[in-house]
């Protein structure tokens, strides 16, 4: 009878849905366990290898990753309009692949890796399986949680140019977000914190500069 | 005690489950007793760890040998009085069920033997090392003790706390290149553990302590930083490298 | 430069986003105050007011709740594709239309109300806006929670074929959920609350029956 | 070096021990599946279907339970003395399988599943992998919630002499727990709650007693 | 240890101090070593008295008198094995400044002894009874351990729950009458210490506790009135007392 | 100069509110040490002490709850206007009266004590020192809280219209209740937890009917 | 009757609290914008934008918050005696305020923005809606957190008189605090950590003073 | 009966303790409250005021010290052997007490304040009421926190030798905190903090001799 038809449905399109679920969560799982990776030969950075190097290292995996994010959009867009539905299954993955990219590409550009470009290294079409802008605006504040300690191991090996970089880097990027109208949640949290990466900054770059170790950046008196 | 209950014709079943409940019974009175003893021993191993460690803490350059010796006789005693009990205690699957009454101790014992052998030579005493140094307390009767995997990162763990605070201290006592040293060493390890910690068993204890560890690396840095930037001045005011300032001011007053 | 053209466009979106959701939240309130304005009507049959009377007061209710679904949809249907992207924001109140409906539905026909039954009452399009399975499902849940209290305050005034009634109604349900391969979620800590609801229901009929108190059912042998 | 020698090594074991795991929690998963089978089966004792029949259905399943735990043994048995390291990741469903046939054995013989039946009867070797003592009486204390409803339900379909029978078992299981030395555990949390499957039959008993129902027990001298 | 630190003239200030810490050490170590002795003996305290506990549980209006004698055979073993080996411990202030260690097995053992004596004589045994039978554990040497209120008082919330267990097997076994008095007993305590709690040293323990025993407290409500309704369809229907129904039908199982 | 006459008025401010404060303190303590006390009298209600009897004990606090708020009242009109400032410090300590008073005057009455009943009780002049709305709703709802276990120990002693009394009283509270339109709040909380005392109250009113045992108010078919 | 009139009458009245609040909590978050977008200027002085630049567009939205808060005093002006009921509404954005007015007062003359003065500025009249004192208090603390803050990023821009001004600033002002008797309450926390402010200001005027770098007030002999 | 009377008994012995505790808490505040007054005493010699004027002031209150320890020995007296039952309600007073103390003393005699010289000035008889080891050693801690503090301004105000002379006590006080077996516990947490104080006097220390401003102390050996 209907009843017991509606239910058959539903056990298939539960079932269905499971499966689904599983695929993306054994995606996610190597996604995870990839930025793993990445992350321990970011972390080198601090014990001073040299900056190429160590990027050389963790660029191995952007292949990787592009890799599983095609094998995770193909999983998606089975289901069109669903995206959302499943959203919660990968997306702090997905945060730590922008904050480790953003990262890296600060590291050898100085500049913030920009929504677009981000999509553009993980192979993303915004159209169809896109980064979500608030996945990316989280990644972003976990990156800037780095910087601090960066700026101090930098320091330390006598790189005495570095705050002054990061501290206007990190006023901007600050400022930046202070244009959006954040709502009371996790991304304004995050944000929040970000303040006390600055300050940590704006401290490391006086130990510095009240040492007159800044080199000639002190000279054209700009900041 | 059947007698009591009557006894009639038809209680053999009943009176087969009474026999093999008494047999459950004595099961979980000796399974308790036991975890009781397990437990003891793992307090006083813990308790006696403790004690290694903060004799470490005393260490400075002039007593090393001194203190560190102690201290490895400490460790040697904690493993012939009560590490022994444990292996008295466990027993094939005994290892793993019992796993949670002894684990405390055996990751404070980590924690101990890997801060001495640390600072006598400056590496990561293995688990294989540590596990070798148990089986002299072998008697044939008894299957070794072979410290886990999980114990020994979970001690591990907690090892770079203590490494932070020595840090921390050999720095005011002018030895900069150890505290570097540690440094590096803290880093590395907490380096390998990122990879390693969400693998663990049970990972949600140790993601608790990598939070900590990685507060005591950057504790650690920061000192390095400290000092480090202060000492950049030292050069371009007196020009000259007068080996007396060199580590720090605090030099002269222990020699 | 170009950051400024990305946090700008970012601010606008979010903006967009907020207000999105503000006017859910509305429409999403008055959901709720409707139903708990239906579930005060209901609750007159625990202290035996005549079925169709309450029934008349809560169905009174249903064209207001159909307007604001359909409001709701209307602005759902401005972001295509992001339905789940909302979804949290009124999958409660969906829930408890649906276990209202339910038990009006079973209060009038004895049957359960079915998924498309729902759809159709709320003037759903199950392609462009439909009702979320598990949403009906833990409705159903929910609507099974109220039988218990409804058998024993029935048989309290005398309505003795009352726990019969209920009873085959729920083993049957019963049996269509355990047709589902449910994961362990919150669908699935409704579902087994529903094993009490069976219990207590079965515990009245045994009261009933061991009493003599039922009519004629038991005379046909049927269960 | 040594030092990345030694983490290098121990991530290859975690991660033999990960696949181990899964490997553990696919057959349990399977477990499971099964049980909830062979449960929806024996649930039809409370509609009353005749016990031979029911029992039979059930009982099918038990060959696919052996399967199952002689390949779980198997992986088990791949690392000598670790039966309690992966015990958490299956025991529930060990539980559930001890539940589940010492209430069919009851069905057929009237008396407990002794802990040695329970392992014969699944293939279990107990020098190698046993069953648990703990899991054994846990799972006994889930049968015996069972009883309760099966009596009430036993005796709303007019068998009357269900209820003394259950009784002097229950008496009987419940005495033999409490020569048991329980710590503050799960399992005095289970037994803790036979008490109440006590009452409740004897309740029902009482009730079918005074009412003269039921039949020849009380004159052979019950028990 | 002074020579080490080069032991110049104007030391004396910091040799003074040097001894002094010596003597905080001192103080220290011996505290933790004590503390250490006593709870490990508050564990056993606890171990024993919950077996006690258990084995009030197995009593049944048959073997009444058997069970009780040997629980309290086995009491008076735990006062002179365990708590024997308190009083040897704790002197002067150490009563209140080692309280939190060796808390948790005097509140079993009070839990333990009231359920004994409740089982034995329907009362409450009071803190002055059971005070007076740790009397005999006195050494000429030692100070008297006394328990105090608030252990007492802590330990006697725990007792509603095992009576309340007690309660629910006894009206299975149709001992009504006694479910009656332990459902007044600890109705009485609960009203009592409803007055008493909120004054206690620190409340937020006891009240928690209090939340439990009114749990406690309406399942033995709750079962009396279930065996009451049920009860009272017994003689409308068969109009005859009868006294083979009047407690309920287990009572022919365990003649 | 400014700034130190300011700080010097800021401290006797300050000092002036804490004194007030403390003596506030010290009052609201000797309120709740004397609702202890009649609590512990009206407990005798569960051991089926006569009502009478029980009532007397208890109303011989209300005179010292009198003259208690009459200090407070005294305390708080000291400083206009301010009533809700301090009003934290004993609002729990009201709540709990309003339980107890209402408990007493419905053993007396059978009825709800009104707002401004227990004004009056109290001494309360509204205009100056009232009882805060709220804090009389909370205090009701505490009240509710005690009946299931009242009705349970009088069906016990052999009084069986007490849960008909009982149930018709708390369902037309909690229909009164029902027409406020309650916030997300602590009051809403307290509030839903009445529906199940609602609940075992009709389970208890259940019991009794089924088994014959109220007397004539079955035969008038009311309810 | 009496007991539905009573209801009604707390109908109406809840709804009435209920509507106030709301107004309330629209101006609040108003305000609460308004503070955003000020501390956003402010923010500028850390990138050593001049300071008459930055408090002239701060200063542009202290007429918006006179207007709000005049339109809060309406409200609650509407039930005389109540402003303390509704204070935990609006407090934290007094406080907010209060903070960025004495920041904003300190960066142009020097010295601490009185309470009186801080009234004036709102157009607040102290005898109907006043500035609680505690609220004035714990705002001044939050702009004693700004200042450690401000010192370093001022004698990072060569500002070296910056620090010595400061520390003689905070020094009488955490004086003056020492003052009051501070019950164990967040105003108390609060002050609590003006401590660490001073000591930062206290070590930054340590560095530019061990280092030569403070100018001529070295030479005056104060401080 | 006998259970009420020994309820009773219990409530008047817990009683009579609270009215002790509560006057063991009159003590304690006014103990805080003298070292308040003491503290800010001390407070100058950060501004630089000729010590011997600053601890003339201190001294003034140490008899009121020793007035209210005697106050508080009295009480403590009344109920032999339970000093530490009491202890939680003062012990943090006390130390506060002994670092007010020891910091005094230290300015006094540059030694440390001794455990049995801090009973002498405070009068305690340590076989009756004496200060409890812990108790002291965390107070000392807590001097040895104020010492960073002390030589950054001591130094900014020119006094060069200061940081020589602390440095050498802390050294010595830290090495003889080693010596300690010291548990997972407060003192431990206080103790590890001590590190740092000592850092941050030896980078003082190392700023000052660098720049050749230590007068003679290097000249006569340096300790
Ligand atoms: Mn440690
Ligand atoms: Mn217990």
């Amino acid at each position: 009878e209907k009843l017991e038809k509606q239910f058959e449905d539903f056990r298939n399109q539960l079932e269905d849905y499971g499966t689904l679920r599983e695929r993306i969560r054994t995606v996610a799982t190597e996604i995870e366990s990839t930025t793993r990776l990445m992350y321990s030969y970011l972390l080198l950075v601090h014990q001073t290898r040299p900056i190429p190097e160590v990027l050389e290292k963790a660029k191995g995996q952007i292949n990787v990753l592009r890799e599983l994010f095609s094998r995770l959009a193909e999983i998606i867009l089975e289901c069109p309009g669903q995206y959302y539905r499943y959203h919660g299954d990968w997306r702090s993955e997905m945060q730590t692949v922008v904050s480790l990219l953003a990262f890296m590409h600060w590291l050898e550009t100085g500049t913030l890796l920009l929504h677009t470009e981000a999509e553009e290294k993980l192979g993303l079409n915004s159209s169809e399986f896109g980064l979500d802008v608030e996945d990316y605006l989280i990644g972003i504040c976990f990156m800037s949680n780095e910087l601090p300690r960066y700026v101090v191991n930098q320091v330390t090996t006598g790189d005495y140019d570095c705050p002054c970089k990061v501290l206007k880097f990190l006023t901007d990027l600050h400022a930046s977000f202070r244009m959006l109208n954040l709502r009371n949640d996790f991304l304004r949290k995050k944000f929040d914190g970000m303040k006390y990466d600055l300050r940590r900054v704006e401290e490391v770059y006086y130990d510095v500069k009240i040492r007159g170790l800044a080199t000639n950046e002190g000279s054209n008196g700009d900041k | 005690s059947d007698a009591a209950t009557g006894g009639d014709s038809e209680s053999s079943s009943s009176s087969l489950m009474k026999e093999a409940f008494s047999q459950y019974a004595q099961y979980l009175n000796d399974l308790n007793d036991k975890r009781e003893r397990v437990v003891k021993a793992s307090r006083d191993i813990t308790m006696n760890s403790k004690k290694v460690i903060f004799q470490v803490h005393r260490l400075n350059k002039y007593n090393k040998g001194e203190v560190l010796e102690k201290a490895e006789k400490d460790l040697a005693a904690v493993r012939e009085q009560h590490i022994l009990r444990l292996v008295q205690e466990l027993q094939g699957t005994d290892f793993w069920k019992l796993r949670r009454a002894y684990s405390p101790g055996v990751q404070e014992y980590v924690e101990a033997a890997t801060l001495c052998n640390f600072c006598k030579g400056g590496t990561l005493l293995n688990l294989d090392e540590i596990n070798a140094t148990l089986l002299p307390l072998n008697d044939p009767s008894f299957e070794p003790l072979q410290i886990n995997v999980l114990d020994y990162l979970l001690g591990l763990a907690d090892l770079t706390g203590e490494l932070m605070r020595l840090a921390i201290g050999r720095i005011s006592d002018g030895e900069l290149e150890l505290a570097e040293k540690i440094c590096k060493f803290v880093r590395e390890i907490y380096r390998m553990l990122t990879v390693i910690a969400p693998e663990m068993d049970d990972s949600s204890d140790m993601k608790t302590k990598m939070d900590t560890m990685l507060q005591s690396v950057m504790k650690i840095e920061n000192a390095c930083f400290s000092v480090h930037v202060r000492g950049s001045e030292y050069v371009p005011l007196l020009g000259s490298a007068d080996p007396s300032y060199s580590l720090l001011g605090v030099s002269d007053f222990d020699q």
